[in-house]
């Protein structure tokens, strides 16, 4: 085999120390084949050389995990026997080339995260950013990444039950695609990729093997230039159909015994997770490549190894069990081939017609695999916003009706009614509300799904920010009446080399560190996606968190609709005498035109202590509707639940300015009621701040004697945005 | 009742179909695999929704030449009764046991969305719990909802009273903005001649519970109980 | 035996995805368009060793499967 | 002006209906097929008066809307 160069290295994107330490760990100059594998395995997306430090600082462990982060999706107990098993997983420079295969490719590579672990998938959510709706090419990318989502999802048969999007023109270079995935299993048949038994067999099943995405993940790596196009041929075509068989063939197998370890072939293929398994397990494994189906004629090893096509899976079986495995992959019509075995040399080593292309230590590749400590700055503190520098007066009517009427407040109907949210028959709260909630097949049990981000907040302040995203993501669980119990992470960032960036994402980590560790709210898997960036232009800091709760009687479940008229507004943990919090809010972009200041602070105790109230108040069956306050403030969430029930709501007249209706201060909710007494008692004896907002009747919305709008209006304005704006041409 | 639920690769709906025949009908359907090429002689085959073998070429076409599908036609013929939901519809007009087709939905986007229908022939063994002209609710998800057929065709469905659904809005006026797919004379569910078959695109196995935001399809289920 | 096999809907036979490009294409500026269908088509190899083999045989792949005779036509086109 | 054109995944692109189509042309016991592709096809009238023009128009559209080039190829056939 000949040797490769320095030249060579570099194209495949490892520096010249790490050309050196990869010489001198394997004792010569590797070959090209082994090149591809060092290069895989040490390039930022597998690697996380960058992000390693951080992650490793934040919380995962609590009574009720039962797997942290470390393995293909983390693992939580969900009482009875059950448990749930999530994570969620990137896709934005895929998209970006090609926005459907790349979102459709991105949700079957969570799926395959989850299945892989034995839990049958039961929800699919996802996070979206997306450029300035006036660019000219969101609407291409808003309808490709969409329709791809639904494409792949829909097929599979998996309800996507929620997800967020945002559009701002930070990210006109750079979209976002971030896919979560939720699966149940039984706590004592979880699959683990650790691969044991010397001598024991390695099978490849699923898809067969072509040239997709050679360096895809090492593109996933590299900053966009204007030649993003020349990287145009490692596209990957996704097939849920495939898929589809690879998962019912894949569980069933799981009913069996057989099964030692298993791991999906996802970012560098077969080098990824044969290495993985290899690794964990402390073992060899030797591969015959020739026996491996492939789908195209003459494949080299190297092509072979670092090939991304998908639905394909890597399994060590117990020996003599082959056959078995066999005969239910036959009958689902896909490939099954015995590619090599485990060995005690712990190296890795990769033949072809008798022929060795690699021949490498596991271990010396993963242990040693480049881990930086990468110089960052602080974020600059941004100043607070105080309403006296406002220049607007209108009136909170005008300002709601403005503000509905934009890219990030409209309804996303038009998005989640292409993606089919019912199917498997366990959907109780549809996209639309505050979290997602999918029962528990065949029990009362239900379980809450929220994603959520607000990079404005942590470009502004990434610490504040990032405690934000997870009391976010804990508040929409609450507002639906789940317990809050895990996180999973999508820490998407720009280019880390650089300190500013790199002070974003270490602030954001200690944010979340600070809110999971009051909020008890472990992060149990996650995945980070750097080097988002186009020209020099990073994207604001977005950690996307996704976050599950447990509800255990499901017909306890809340929602944000207004029930019924003659009901009773409140306002959980705020006050007439609140300062609205403007700085980064939209009202302060959409209504005064600035995109500026100090984000809201987030006092996290409180938070706790509030939402520990919503709940308690469920339980007691005194709730009868609840929407936490996010972007938009107060008033926006009430017209959401109004145009929800299409019942309208009379607001008191308050000793308030027009902005208090929209500041975006944490820790708050909106809740009806019609028990007053009962209601104010409890608040009074948790301590809990309130404030009788009005009462639910009508079909306007209004405040006082002289200010409403009906809610015809408003739902027409809500509503009708995307469809809209979806409709024009580009 | 002997009931059987056919899953085909891709069916994604079967589970959805078995609960239903479980929960409302009180029996367990057997899970029959479309490869095999025998089937017992049921009093009801379910054609179940999904995406089966992909949706790819047309929907339902690879299915209607699966095996299992020949002992469908055969107890169709016979009597059994067989209801197509979503790509079991599909599938049905795929084997010639329905007239006309399903093609894409006319705004060419995937639709899920609780829709109304109103009951045009509750005279039959799938519909007879409903009164006449009833308006209920149920769930679409479908890219292929769009119902064609030829101009002699639907006036016979129409004069043999073989249209089962068909889409409206709340208060039961059937128009073009009632239409959500584009669905030729707005149909939602056809019967074939003899009423022994139902093949509809809207999923009632979906709506059996307030729960899940409908119970108005229980009534499918319940009118098979006679 | 190479052969191309055209399937495509019979006229008068309403293409919603047909129309919805035109409509796209309208909307484009393309001004000079008046008409569009669309169809697909099968590239197909057999090993067979004659013209009439093959042409049976796709005649009654057609027939079975790759088109909906309901509402398409086919063509075939023996190549070589 | 009437024109064809025909619009295919690029070579090595996964196409996985075609594998689909094919696997099932098997199972229905078709077992002379050694091969088989798909793409699609559209049938375009332009009111042009030149071949030149005509392919320019339909080269746009190939490019902006019919085909998407990152993974698919077109190919252009002025009929008359
Ligand atoms: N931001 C993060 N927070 C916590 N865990 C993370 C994060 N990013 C990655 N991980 C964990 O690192 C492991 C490798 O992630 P990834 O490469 O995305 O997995 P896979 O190869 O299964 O797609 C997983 O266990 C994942 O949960
Ligand atoms: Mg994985």
């Amino acid at each position: 085999m000949t040797e490769v160069t320095r030249e060579n290295a570099k194209e495949h994107g490892l520096t010249d120390e790490e050309f050196d330490l990869m010489c001198q760990l394997v004792g010569r100059v590797p070959n090209l084949t082994e090149l591809g594998i060092f290069s895989a395995m040490w390039n930022e997306h597998c690697s996380y050389k960058s992000s390693k430090r951080w992650l490793k600082t934040l919380p995962t462990t609590a009574p009720w995990v039962i797997c942290g982060p470390g393995e293909n999706a983390g693992v939580i107990d969900i009482e009875d026997g059950d448990a749930a098993i999530f994570k969620i997983e990137s896709h934005n420079h895929p998209s970006y080339i090609e926005p459907y295969q790349g979102a459709a490719t991105g949700v079957g590579g969570i799926l395959r995260d989850v299945f892989t672990m034995g839990a049958r998938p039961v929800a699919l959510m996802n996070a979206l950013r997306f450029g300035a709706p006036e660019h000219p090419k969101t609407r291409h990318f808003v309808n490709g990444v969409v329709s791809g989502i639904g494409g792949y999802g829909n097929c599979m048969g998996i309800p996507t039950v929620g997800g967020e999007t945002e559009f701002h023109e930070a990210y006109n270079g750079n979209i976002l695609v971030n896919a979560m995935c939720v699966g149940t299993a039984k706590t004592d048949k979880i699959f683990y990729a650790t691969a044991s038994g010397i001598g024991n067999p390695v099978v490849y099943v699923g898809a067969k093997t072509g040239r997709d995405g050679i360096h895809g993940s090492t593109m996933a790596s590299a900053e966009f230039t204007e030649d993003a196009e020349s990287k145009r041929p490692t596209v990957q075509v996704g097939d849920p159909f495939t898929e589809k068989l690879v998962m019912e063939a894949c569980l069933e197998l799981m009913k069996t015994d057989s099964v030692i370890g298993i791991q999906d072939m996802g970012a560098a293929g077969l080098t990824c997770s044969s290495m993985e398994m290899a690794s964990k397990g402390q073992v060899g494994v030797e591969l015959h490549l020739e026996n491996l189906p492939t789908r195209e004629p003459n494949m080299t090893p190297y092509e072979i190894m670092l090939s991304e096509s998908q639905e394909r899976m890597l399994m060590v079986l117990k020996p003599g069990r082959e056959e078995e495995a066999h005969q239910i992959f036959k009958k689902w019509g896909l490939d099954f081939a015995v590619i090599g075995h485990l060995t005690d040399t712990g190296r890795l080593v990769v033949k072809m017609d008798g022929e060795i292309y690699a021949d490498l230590k596991v271990q010396d590749i993963v242990d040693n695999s480049p881990e930086y400590d990468r110089p960052w700055k602080e974020s600059p503190k941004k100043t607070e916003i105080t309403p006296d520098t406002l220049k607007n007066t209108q009136d909170p009517i005008q300002s709601l009706k403005l503000m509905l009427d934009t890219a990030n407040l409209s309804s996303r109907r038009w998005i989640w009614e292409q993606y089919d949210h019912m199917v498997m028959g366990d959907t109780i709260q549809y996209p639309g509300g505050d979290a997602g909630v999918v029962r528990v097949h065949d029990t009362k049990k239900a379980l809450a799904i929220t994603t959520d981000c607000s990079p404005r907040y942590c470009l502004s302040d990434p610490f504040e920010g990032g405690k934000q995203v997870v009391a976010e993501a804990w508040r929409n669980l609450v507002a639906v009446g789940a317990k809050p119990l895990a996180i999973t992470n999508n820490l998407n960032f720009g280019n880390p080399e650089r300190e500013e960036i790199m002070g974003q994402f270490v602030g954001c980590i200690k944010g979340i560190t600070e809110a999971c560790k009051t909020l008890d709210f472990p992060v149990i898997s996650g995945n980070v996606s750097l080097y988002n960036e186009t020209e020099g232009k990073a994207i604001m800091p977005t950690p996307v968190i996704g976050g599950v709760g447990l509800m255990r009687d499901s017909s306890k479940m809340m929602t944000m609709g207004f029930k019924d008229k003659n009901e009773f507004i409140y306002l959980v943990g705020g006050s007439e005498k609140d300062v609205p919090w403007l700085g980064s809010s939209l009202y302060l972009k959409d209504i005064e035109g600035i995109e500026d200041g100090a984000p809201p602070p987030v006092d996290l105790s409180l938070e706790r202590k509030t939402g520990e109230f919503i709940l308690s108040l469920n339980e007691k069956s005194l709730l009868s509707a609840c929407h936490d306050v996010s972007a938009g403030g107060i008033l926006i969430a009430i017209a959401e639940m109004a145009i929800k029930s299409k019942i309208g709501a009379q607001l008191y007249n308050l000793d308030v300015i027009p902005a208090w209706w929209f500041g975006e201060n944490q820790a708050r909710y909106i809740i009806t009621t019609n028990d007053c007494a009962s209601f104010e008692k409890l608040a009074t004896s948790n301590n809990i701040t309130t404030l009788k907002l009005g009462e639910t009747c009508g079909q306007k919305i209004q405040i006082g004697d002289n200010l409403s709008v009906t809610l015809d209006e408003v739902d027409q304005i809500h509503g009708k945005w995307f469809d809209r704006y979806m409709s024009q041409a580009a | 009742m002997k009931s059987a639920v056919i899953v085909f690769p891709g069916s994604n709906c079967d589970r959805d179909a078995y609960v239903a025949i479980r929960d409302v009908l009180g029996s367990e359907p057997e899970m029959a695999w479309h490869g095999d090429s025998s089937l017992e002689k049921k009093d009801l085959i379910i054609v179940p929704g999904g995406f089966s073998y992909g949706d790819y070429l047309r929907c339902g076409s690879m299915a209607a030449n699966s095996p299992l599908m020949k002992e469908v036609i055969k107890q169709a013929n016979e009597g059994t009764k067989i209801i197509g939901i979503c790509n079991g519809f599909q599938i049905l007009t795929e084997t010639g046991l329905l007239p006309g087709t399903l093609m894409r939905n006319k705004g060419l986007k995937f639709i899920c969305r609780q829709i109304h229908m109103r009951v045009e022939n509750n005279t039959t063994s799938f519909t007879r719990k409903y009164a006449d002209k009833q308006v209920i609710q149920v769930p679409v998800a479908h890219n292929e909802g769009n119902y064609v057929v030829e101009d002699d065709v639907l006036k016979s469905l129409q004069d043999n009273d073989q249209v089962a659904f068909r889409y409206c809005d709340e208060s039961g006026t059937v128009n073009d903005d009632t239409n959500p797919n584009g669905a030729t004379d707005n149909i939602a569910g056809v019967l074939n001649k003899n009423k022994n078959i139902l093949a509809l695109m809207p999923h009632p196995e979906r709506a059996l519970s307030k729960l899940f935001g409908s119970d108005d399809g229980r009534g499918v289920f319940e009118s098979l109980m006679g | 035996m190479k052969a191309r096999v055209y399937v495509q809907l019979k006229p008068g036979v309403l293409d919603p995805e047909a129309s919805v490009v035109s409509k796209t294409l309208g909307t484009m500026g393309f001004d000079t368009l008046s008409k569009l269908d669309m169809g697909k088509f099968f590239d197909i190899e057999l090993d067979v060793d004659s013209t009439e083999k093959a042409e049976a045989t796709l005649k009654e792949m057609c027939e079975k499967l790759l088109s909906n005779t309901v509402i398409e036509n086919y063509k075939i086109e023996i190549q070589s």
